[in-house]
């Protein structure tokens, strides 16, 4: 236990004094949230129409830029490869990794999303139901996002790589998400039963990632 | 304890680095890997350490549990240094004792004089004191095999003199050392493998065998 | 040159913050008292806005001062730069946190302003557009001096920043402007008469009570910062004598 | 000469072998584009009113995201600092990285996205002018990127920074892009002064940002 | 040609590393720098090259043009190898030479016994190879003042001969060397500078002043 808590606090605090962490995150979420209306027009009602859509991609692309810092740095000054050596198994140091890749710009920006909707016109009844398939789903966004940066660690301009792969496993988390967040036309069942799938989706992704990429690392330090 | 290889080979991006190298090491025993560069010596390393496959022969290591790797048993010194700039040096040492089930981070900083540099972040060490950073390491985690690679690189006199101390009170408690250097490590009767012959010779008096 | 060479000296300039500190503050905290007396109680409910209104107060001088304290930012940093004096460097990193609360503020108060007015919190008009974006400046600009850990090199990064930013502000308020409008136009340029005394009156004392609630916190600020630079030599110098 | 296009030759080749440079910014691009009618809704009317707005911003993330990989190995390794002795000033080194970058990412992201509209049922009248706004646009947006590379190149988590520096510099790029492709209800003399003045800021873009990376990577080498 | 120092002093992160440092060295000599580790070495070779500023003190190259730095003159064989591992050995060397204004790659891999790892990727070289391929610069592009930080770390006995003969001929070709280490190079005549008494001593006969 104390190990995996070493973990996550190292994690923790290097994404904190390294670029501001959460800090970073938000700005680059916010831009996007400004470039949509200035790609789009500022025309209210069309803004309110694709709010929720908007805002789940802006998540999305904030959670997929922060991923391939996950491993990278571990990766190039050896400290990954020390790991094999301590009790913790690699897939375990990546579910953790992940973890606190969640704590510091998943959740965060699930949780923020919502309230910046206004800037989208955001209907507000739309805010809580928003918030709570963002904090469910950005879960899974955040354990893709490091198996996609397990899967590229070695490659050099493993960046856009990563998003080319992940982007890909991302649909199904989107549009459940999205409909799990109330919007559009469905009713309240459609969303409560998407909701569910959400959860179960979350379920998958949480078993599978974590294995996947203990997987990736080991390949990549043969 | 006994560490022993037989007929291993190597191979690495499709190149066959060696084959049929035997060796074998016990308790307080510490063996030096010699040979030019690019002979396998960091290969032979990584491969007794579990991140190269062995593609041919036998890897034996008596003394740990029989399901478990060598590398539970082990601590390995890289060319990389496996520390984070953005800690201090305090931080760093605590982060890999807290990973490795525990140890005394001021024995690492007392064992290379680090004492003063502990509130220092890692990214403004030079060469030799983040060498001395990692090889901390040593002291403070407590495992029987060292696999260390050039162990003495970017070290000042100080600093090997300590490094000896080190290395001679692991062996007089049962530890295995094994070693590469292109120069000498100055401790008194260690094996030396020279990857040129291929063999195991006696002992190394502490001279430099070029 | 000379002359503000002495007077930005770091210690003299600690003294001098030291003297005109209390009298700052004190300054700042009456006209707020007077400003926000005259704004809340004083002034005349708008025949249109209602009590709404009185948001203007806040509103107004905290946009002005968001933009001032950009430019101010801006020279600060370009002195650094050309002649590379030690204390504009502070100047510029100790006005930044302050010109974005300036920003923030005016952002908070103008969407609680939009509501009433506007019917939504947001819109994407022009000046909106180019303030949220000055507000995006100011956050890269903190967020480069919080990650850069050396002075010298963050006070060199984050002058390249602020300055290249201060190229792009007039392009991006020209850009949106062509882009679509709808917020107020100025009130200076549209004609000095057109608003009447008792509101013009409180706002001017409201800028004058930012202008000093600026003054006095930048000086605090690089009092701060100065004395934080010294406890970091000092903890080295110690580290290197033991 | 010789050594200008030594160095614009070594970043080519670095960008074609390693990771598949064009390929990936090509696959980014592409996953946003499917992205966003998920994320939105699939109102072909929604659509085609937000299309060269959605493709704007895909262009201009594409190209951001592999930003933050134009200096940072050169930096890692040495190489930068190993440049500082050559004849070529860090000014000169910069443009000429920048322009490798567009060559591998801008250009060629610039030519397909029009072509790629039509998965967003982009006006086909709109396509050429689209091609030629973004074209030119895209040059300004690598060398804004190469500059945002250069500010953030000592940091270990520069990704997001890079984001929120460079994505304020966007805005008028994309703005008078916009525009400048056509798009919207001006009239043709509209289009033809915003183009103009894309042309006026990439020139102002060209002259500083060499400027400011060679002082920023100067700074860090420090 | 001569290369001087007169009371310079270093800060790094807001700490003087050294100050009050007098060197001065002409054609055909060589100046080794000792020291504990941290003391400075790396540090002064990066004032010198321009890498870190001069905070105080005067730094003079005589036989340059006086607008040029001295950066412009030398070669810096540092601990990073700048070096891409996506090109092979000679597109390496070839880059560097092209950069530099030109100079016979195949020197290089002669110089070191690299020719026939010429194609491979330098992702694949072990670490005394690596260094080897850094130095091979050195025998690839002209220029009279060269600047080693540790240049013998990781090399085989052959290749540090090598090294060695490479050094006497620049020395011979009234080039300049100065380089830090903490062992011995092997240069006869070489003035040493000790960072622990901050003075230049006569004359090193080839031992190990370890
Ligand atoms: C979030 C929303 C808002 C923002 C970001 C905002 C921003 C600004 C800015 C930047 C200025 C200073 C302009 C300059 O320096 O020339 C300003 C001034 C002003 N704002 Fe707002 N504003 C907002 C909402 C509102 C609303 C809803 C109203 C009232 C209908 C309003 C009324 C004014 C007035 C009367 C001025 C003074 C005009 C002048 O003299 O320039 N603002 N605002
Ligand atoms: N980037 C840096 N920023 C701030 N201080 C640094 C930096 N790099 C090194 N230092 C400090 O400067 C001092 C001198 O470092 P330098 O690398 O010159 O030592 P050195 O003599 O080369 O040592 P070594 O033998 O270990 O290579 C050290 O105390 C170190 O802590
Ligand atoms: N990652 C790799 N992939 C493929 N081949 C490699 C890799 N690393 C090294 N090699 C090759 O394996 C051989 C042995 O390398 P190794 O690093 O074991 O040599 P070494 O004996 O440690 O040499 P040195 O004295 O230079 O450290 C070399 O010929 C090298 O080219
Ligand atoms: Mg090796
Ligand atoms: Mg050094």
């Amino acid at each position: 236990m104390k190990m995996l808590w070493a973990l996550l606090k190292r994690d923790l605090v290097l994404s904190w004094r390294q670029g501001g962490g959460v800090g970073t995150a938000f700005g680059f979420f916010l831009t996007v949230i400004v470039l949509l209306p200035l790609g789009i027009g500022p025309d209210a009602g069309v803004l309110q129409r694709i709010a929720p859509g908007g805002l789940w991609i802006a998540l999305l692309l904030s959670v997929l830029l922060s991923a391939d810092q996950i491993y990278s740095t571990d990766y190039e000054d050896g400290s990954l490869e020390l790991m094999t050596f301590g009790a913790v198994p690699l897939e375990v140091v990546s579910a953790i990794k992940s973890l606190a890749h969640w704590l510091t710009s998943g959740l965060p920006l699930a949780i923020a999303a919502p309230l910046l909707g206004f800037l989208l016109n955001l209907d507000t009844s739309l805010v809580f139901p928003l918030m709570g398939a963002m904090v469910l789903g950005s879960v899974g966004l955040s354990f893709l996002a490091g198996l996609g940066a397990a899967v590229t660690v070695g490659l050099r301009r493993g960046g856009l790589l990563v998003s080319l792969l992940v982007l890909p496993l991302y649909v199904p988390v989107l549009i459940f998400g999205i409909s799990a967040g109330g919007a559009g036309t469905a009713g309240p069942d459609i969303t409560a039963a998407s909701f569910a799938i959400l959860f179960a989706i979350t379920l998958v992704i949480l078993v599978v990632a974590p294995f996947g990429s203990g997987a990736a690392l080991r390949a990549y330090m043969r | 304890m006994e560490l022993s290889g037989h007929k291993l080979s190597c191979e690495r991006g499709g190149r066959l680095v060696f084959s049929d190298l035997d060796f074998s090491i016990k308790a307080g025993e510490m063996l030096v890997l010699r040979g030019p560069n690019g002979a396998g010596k960091t290969s032979l390393l990584r491969v007794i350490a579990g991140l190269n496959e062995v593609s041919d022969g036998e890897l034996r290591f008596d003394g740990g549990q029989d399901d478990e790797p060598i590398a539970r048993y082990a601590q390995f010194i890289a060319h990389q240094d496996a520390f984070k700039p953005a800690l201090t040096v305090e931080e760093n040492l605590q982060f890999w004792s807290d990973f490795f089930g525990g140890g005394d981070v001021q024995l690492a900083l007392e064992a290379f004089s680090l004492e003063r540099l502990a509130s220092f972040s890692a990214a403004l060490l030079s060469a030799g004191q983040k060498r001395r950073l990692a090889l901390g390491r040593l002291a403070m985690i407590d495992r029987p095999v060292w696999l260390l690679d050039e162990p003495t690189v970017g070290l000042d006199a100080a600093s090997v003199k300590q490094l000896q101390t080190l290395m001679n009170r692991h062996l007089e408690n049962h530890g295995i050392i094994i070693a590469t250097t292109h120069i000498d490590l100055g401790i008194k009767g260690a094996k030396v493998f020279d990857f040129a012959t291929m063999q195991t010779s006696g002992q190394m008096n502490g001279e430099d065998a070029g | 040159m000379a002359r503000i060479e002495k007077f930005a000296n770091p210690t003299r300039f600690l003294r001098l913050q030291e003297k005109v500190q209390p009298w700052l503050a004190a300054i700042t905290a009456l006209l707020f008292a007077v400003g926000l007396y005259y704004a809340l109680a004083k002034a005349p409910a708008d025949y249109q806005q209602g009590e709404t209104v009185r948001i203007m107060f806040i509103h107004v001088p905290a946009a002005w001062g968001a933009t001032m304290v950009y430019a101010f930012m801006a020279l600060s940093s370009a002195i650094a730069v050309i002649f590379r004096h030690p204390l504009a460097d502070l100047s510029a990193k100790a006005a930044a946190p302050i010109g974005a609360v300036f920003t923030f503020l005016a952002l908070v108060t103008g969407a609680l302003w939009g509501k009433p007015m506007w019917g939504t919190y947001w819109v994407w008009d022009a000046r909106l557009t180019s303030f949220f974006v000055l507000f995006l400046l100011y956050l890269g600009y903190i967020a480069v001096w919080q990650a850069i850990d050396d002075y010298h090199r963050a006070a060199k990064i984050a002058a390249i920043v602020a300055l290249v930013g201060a190229v792009n502000v007039p392009i991006i308020k020209f850009s949106v402007e062509w882009w679509n409008s709808l917020h107020q136009p100025s009130i200076m340029s549209s004609s000095g008469s057109s608003v009447h005394s008792s509101i013009l009156i409180p706002l001017l004392i409201m800028v004058a009570a930012y202008s000093f609630l600026f003054l006095t916190l930048h000086l605090l600020a690089i009092r701060s910062e100065l004395r934080k630079r010294k406890i970091h030599q000092l903890q080295l110098a110690q580290a290197q004598k033991v």
